[in-house]
């Protein structure tokens, strides 16, 4: 059975050179970089080159660039070691209401503790409004965290219209650029960001690797407490493997984005139009234009999430959805919400995102079955039976 | 995730569709939450003849609802009403904890059908 | 050149069956393993996999493993996440001077926010007191932290002892067993612990990888906000070669672990008692029988750690020091003055860590070199030649 | 971490040891900080003729206690003065940053022994 890997929003297959220069640093260089000896030395010297690989990607210099276990751990460290150390100057901070779990979830801790939050809402589309944030901002804002692209609809943030905005008012801007470091161009001049999060493992290389860009003379926090590694910002002995296969992962992606972004695009525009000449009942979610290359995210109507996923991953198709079956907790995505899904539309969304192993012929064959699946579990599904019935009957009311 | 026997009837589930003359029919759930599940009985001589559903829902949800169909067909209405939504889950191998509480709701459907009998046979 | 590693608390070479293993979940099940299709299913299985393995060690549930980016997060999670879970019913919390660097810079973050700590003492050969230990307790102490096995001198804290006192005072106990896990016999339930640290690059595993022991029951908050990994203790996208790679490691240490206790416990004492014959004016660091196998520590007086060690890795000898040199600050090792020693014996002092991957014939080799180095460096030193002086003229009041 | 200047130096050290009978004897640092350096020269005509070192303390420190005794034979006491610790560093194509100010004192050593040269000519 033809295997298509269409989730590299979640994580992607690690790059074979990746593997390579990780495994160099499991077999020959794996030295602690804090040693002074060869042995150590050599781990040092490979530490440092990715550190440079990483800078290079966002026009960061490579001091700038501090390591940690992940995306998740780098916003946190941002926001949460941001708000604090910007504390004496207000209490008020700023974000959106789609952003990352890991995110949200810095963001409802400082709550507790006495900060003020402002979550931008989005429009339909998931952009939220300049304007609006203009207008969001007080004396007290201290910092302002917001996503790049949206990790579910793909949706692309008006960012550097946004840093323009914070450096006039000397307000800390972090970006959570997970889904768009080594995507699509990002460089942190250029946008005007003071700190920015990325990830390794959505750019083929490892899980539990990441980074924080922090500009330099932005002082915050050290994350965790201990040896003097990472300048004594991130103390703990580096994950070396991690580390290595990020910053050679980084310089892949660095090279090949101009042309995977326009062999993306194609696919990612036939896949839609593929799925909208031959499957009814659906909605785009997201942008259509200022959206990642490889993210298709469509609900079907009548059917639920999970149930999809299952019977494509039989296909030998694996994608995600925003259900909450599938989301770890009661509620559908909250950003298929915040952009007016309702409760049912939401349970019904599909996320495919595409990567540098996909083909046309990955593209053929979802289109071929997917209808197959819906059609099925539309036929199973007694919200699609109601739908028909009124549809005979012109009842529309009882469609919930 | 899943054990085998989910997997089975979730991919294959038995007993789908409507039924053209009920003697019952209940309905659980609501779309908010995510999972809604229809079911359909005939009754003759106090046996369940046959069984029918159609369900909005997870795989658990859908399997839930296929392996309660199996359970119930040929059982009398009292022997019904005593299948419970944690039999339904032994009988597939069980079920991820998470999907215990809202996804295993088959049972309840189904003695919302044998209600819906009874409240017609009354009337 | 002959290759002789002795740096072994600092960190191990990655086991060949671990590589082996860490390229199966970068090559084949890459998944993530909080996605519901195969591909994630796949990496999930493993990610469970490695955590029965790691809690088999130490007569742990597999549910009270918490997975995280290395030993001194975990530290940080114990002991800063320890103390605010019960800080309704005390601030008063006990440690000892000989920590790492991970546990006293935790307390020291707790001490700025309004905690009281007591750093207990150690003796001449570095043990705590456990009579000054239960004196030290107040109705306030919520939490203790204490090291099992010295990662300077080797020296085995009495932690089953200091367990059952805190067991019957119903307060929090943490053990940093960095130095201990997969090397001498742990058992959480014989020990009494509540919390404890194990980190995969001491055991021959990949660095960036290790664990918190919670017991089940004892509560503290997450250390990260974000996703629901590992029960939501700790969010963020699992390290996966760094976890799979711990979970191989601690199965074969589990395995060796009675005959390379044998094993290394005879070289270290070949390598202590062949220094000790053939090179005058040292001290050997640590307690003689109370210590890890595979622990040498010894200062050579009037000469200089980085030096040692530089020489040494010109001969391909990979050994470290507590020197300030190579400590990352000003002062020499505070292990090392707390046992008593003075700055400049404390600054002459080396460590020599074996594992594994040593024999007989590394020992005589290192024994061959030593001396010469020794000699070298002492006919060097100022201080050397004021003591010879000093010996001729039997003036000892000039020697410092 | 050291430049390969520093590691000949370390490694070849120049001009170890003592002078039997020194013009002036300088010696800077303490156990403490771990380094300590022992200049020892001999000036003829105003001119160092000769000059030896003994260094407690790390790699950088003997690396500069050499460079110094190579750079200072044969100049004169005024020209010697004006060597600074920035100019050893320099010659040994640098030093790390955390070494720049611990270990990098063989020109304090070099001029106290001049001073105390100087000291003995005046008195
Ligand atoms: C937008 C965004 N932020 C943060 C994260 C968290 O990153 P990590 O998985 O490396 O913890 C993710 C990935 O899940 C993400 O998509
Ligand atoms: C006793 C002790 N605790 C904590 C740590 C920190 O562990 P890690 O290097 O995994 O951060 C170490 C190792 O350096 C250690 O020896």
């Amino acid at each position: 059975m033809r295997k298509v890997y269409l989730d590299h929003s979640a994580t992607t297959p690690v790059h074979s050179e990746v593997v390579k220069t990780i495994n160099y640093y499991l077999t020959e260089a794996w030295g602690n970089p804090s040693s002074i000896h060869s042995v150590g030395r050599r781990a040092k010297k490979g530490l440092e080159e990715a550190r440079e690989k990483v800078a290079a990607v966002i026009g960061a210099k490579p001091e700038e660039i501090t390591f940690t276990s992940g995306g998740t751990e780098s916003d946190n460290m941002a926001i949460i070691g941001g708000a604090y150390a910007r504390q004496k100057k207000g209490n008020h901070l700023i974000t959106t209401q789609v952003e990352h779990h890991a995110v949200l979830d810095s963001f409802k801790n400082l709550e507790k503790n006495g900060f003020e939050v402002t979550y931008l809402p989005v429009d339909e589309e998931g952009l939220i409004s300049v304007d609006e944030f203009r207008e969001s901002i007080k004396d007290s804002t201290i910092l302002v965290s917001m996503m790049h692209v949206n990790n579910e609809i793909g949706t692309i943030q008006p960012i550097e219209e946004v840093g323009a905005i914070t450096k006039e008012k000397g307000i800390l801007f972090h970006v959570d650029a997970v889904q768009s470091y080594g995507k699509i161009p990002v460089d942190v001049n250029k946008l005007n960001v003071d700190m920015l999060t990325a990830s390794s493992h959505k750019i083929y290389g490892p899980k539990g690797s990441g980074c924080l860009y922090i500009r330099k003379g932005v002082r915050i926090p050290s994350f965790t407490h201990g040896g003097a590694q990472e300048k004594k910002r991130r103390p703990g002995t580096e994950n070396m493997p991690g580390i290595v296969g990020f910053g050679k992962a980084a310089e892949i992606v660095g090279q090949e984005l101009e042309s995977e972004m326009k062999r993306l695009t194609a696919l990612r525009d036939k896949l839609t139009k593929g799925i909208e000449e031959n499957i009814s009942d659906i909605r785009i979610n997201g942008h259509r234009t200022k959206r990642l290359p490889g993210n298709v995210n469509i609900s079907f109507r009548y059917i639920e999430g999970e149930s999809l996923l299952l019977s494509l991953d039989m296909k030998g198709v694996a994608a995600s959805s925003g259900s909450a079956c599938t989301s770890g907790s009661l509620d559908p995505s909250h950003v298929l919400l915040a952009i007016g899904l309702s409760h049912e539309i939401a349970h019904g969304s599909l996320r495919m995102t595409l990567g540098r192993d996909n083909t046309e012929e990955d593209i053929d064959y979802v289109l071929k079955v997917l209808p197959e699946i819906v059609t099925r579990l539309r036929s199973m599904s007694p919200l699609y039976q109601r739908k028909e019935a009124c549809q005979q009957k012109e009842c529309y009311e009882h469609v919930q | 995730m899943y054990s085998e026997k989910v997997m089975d009837h979730f991919t294959n589930p038995r007993n789908v569709g409507e039924l053209e003359k009920p003697s019952g029919v209940g309905e659980v759930g609501n779309t908010t939450c995510g999972d809604i599940m229809r079911m359909y009985i005939v009754v003759k001589d106090d046996v369940i003849t046959d069984v029918k559903f159609k369900t909005f829902g997870c795989g658990a949800a859908i399997a839930t609802s296929s392996m309660v169909t199996e359970l119930v067909k040929g059982k009398t209405v009292e022997e019904a009403l005593k299948i419970t939504n944690k039999a339904v889950a032994e009988a597939l191998d069980g079920l991820p904890p998470a999907k215990m509480h809202c996804s295993n709701l088959a049972a309840d459907a189904l003695h919302k059908a044998i209600e819906d009998y009874q409240a017609k046979q009354a009337s």
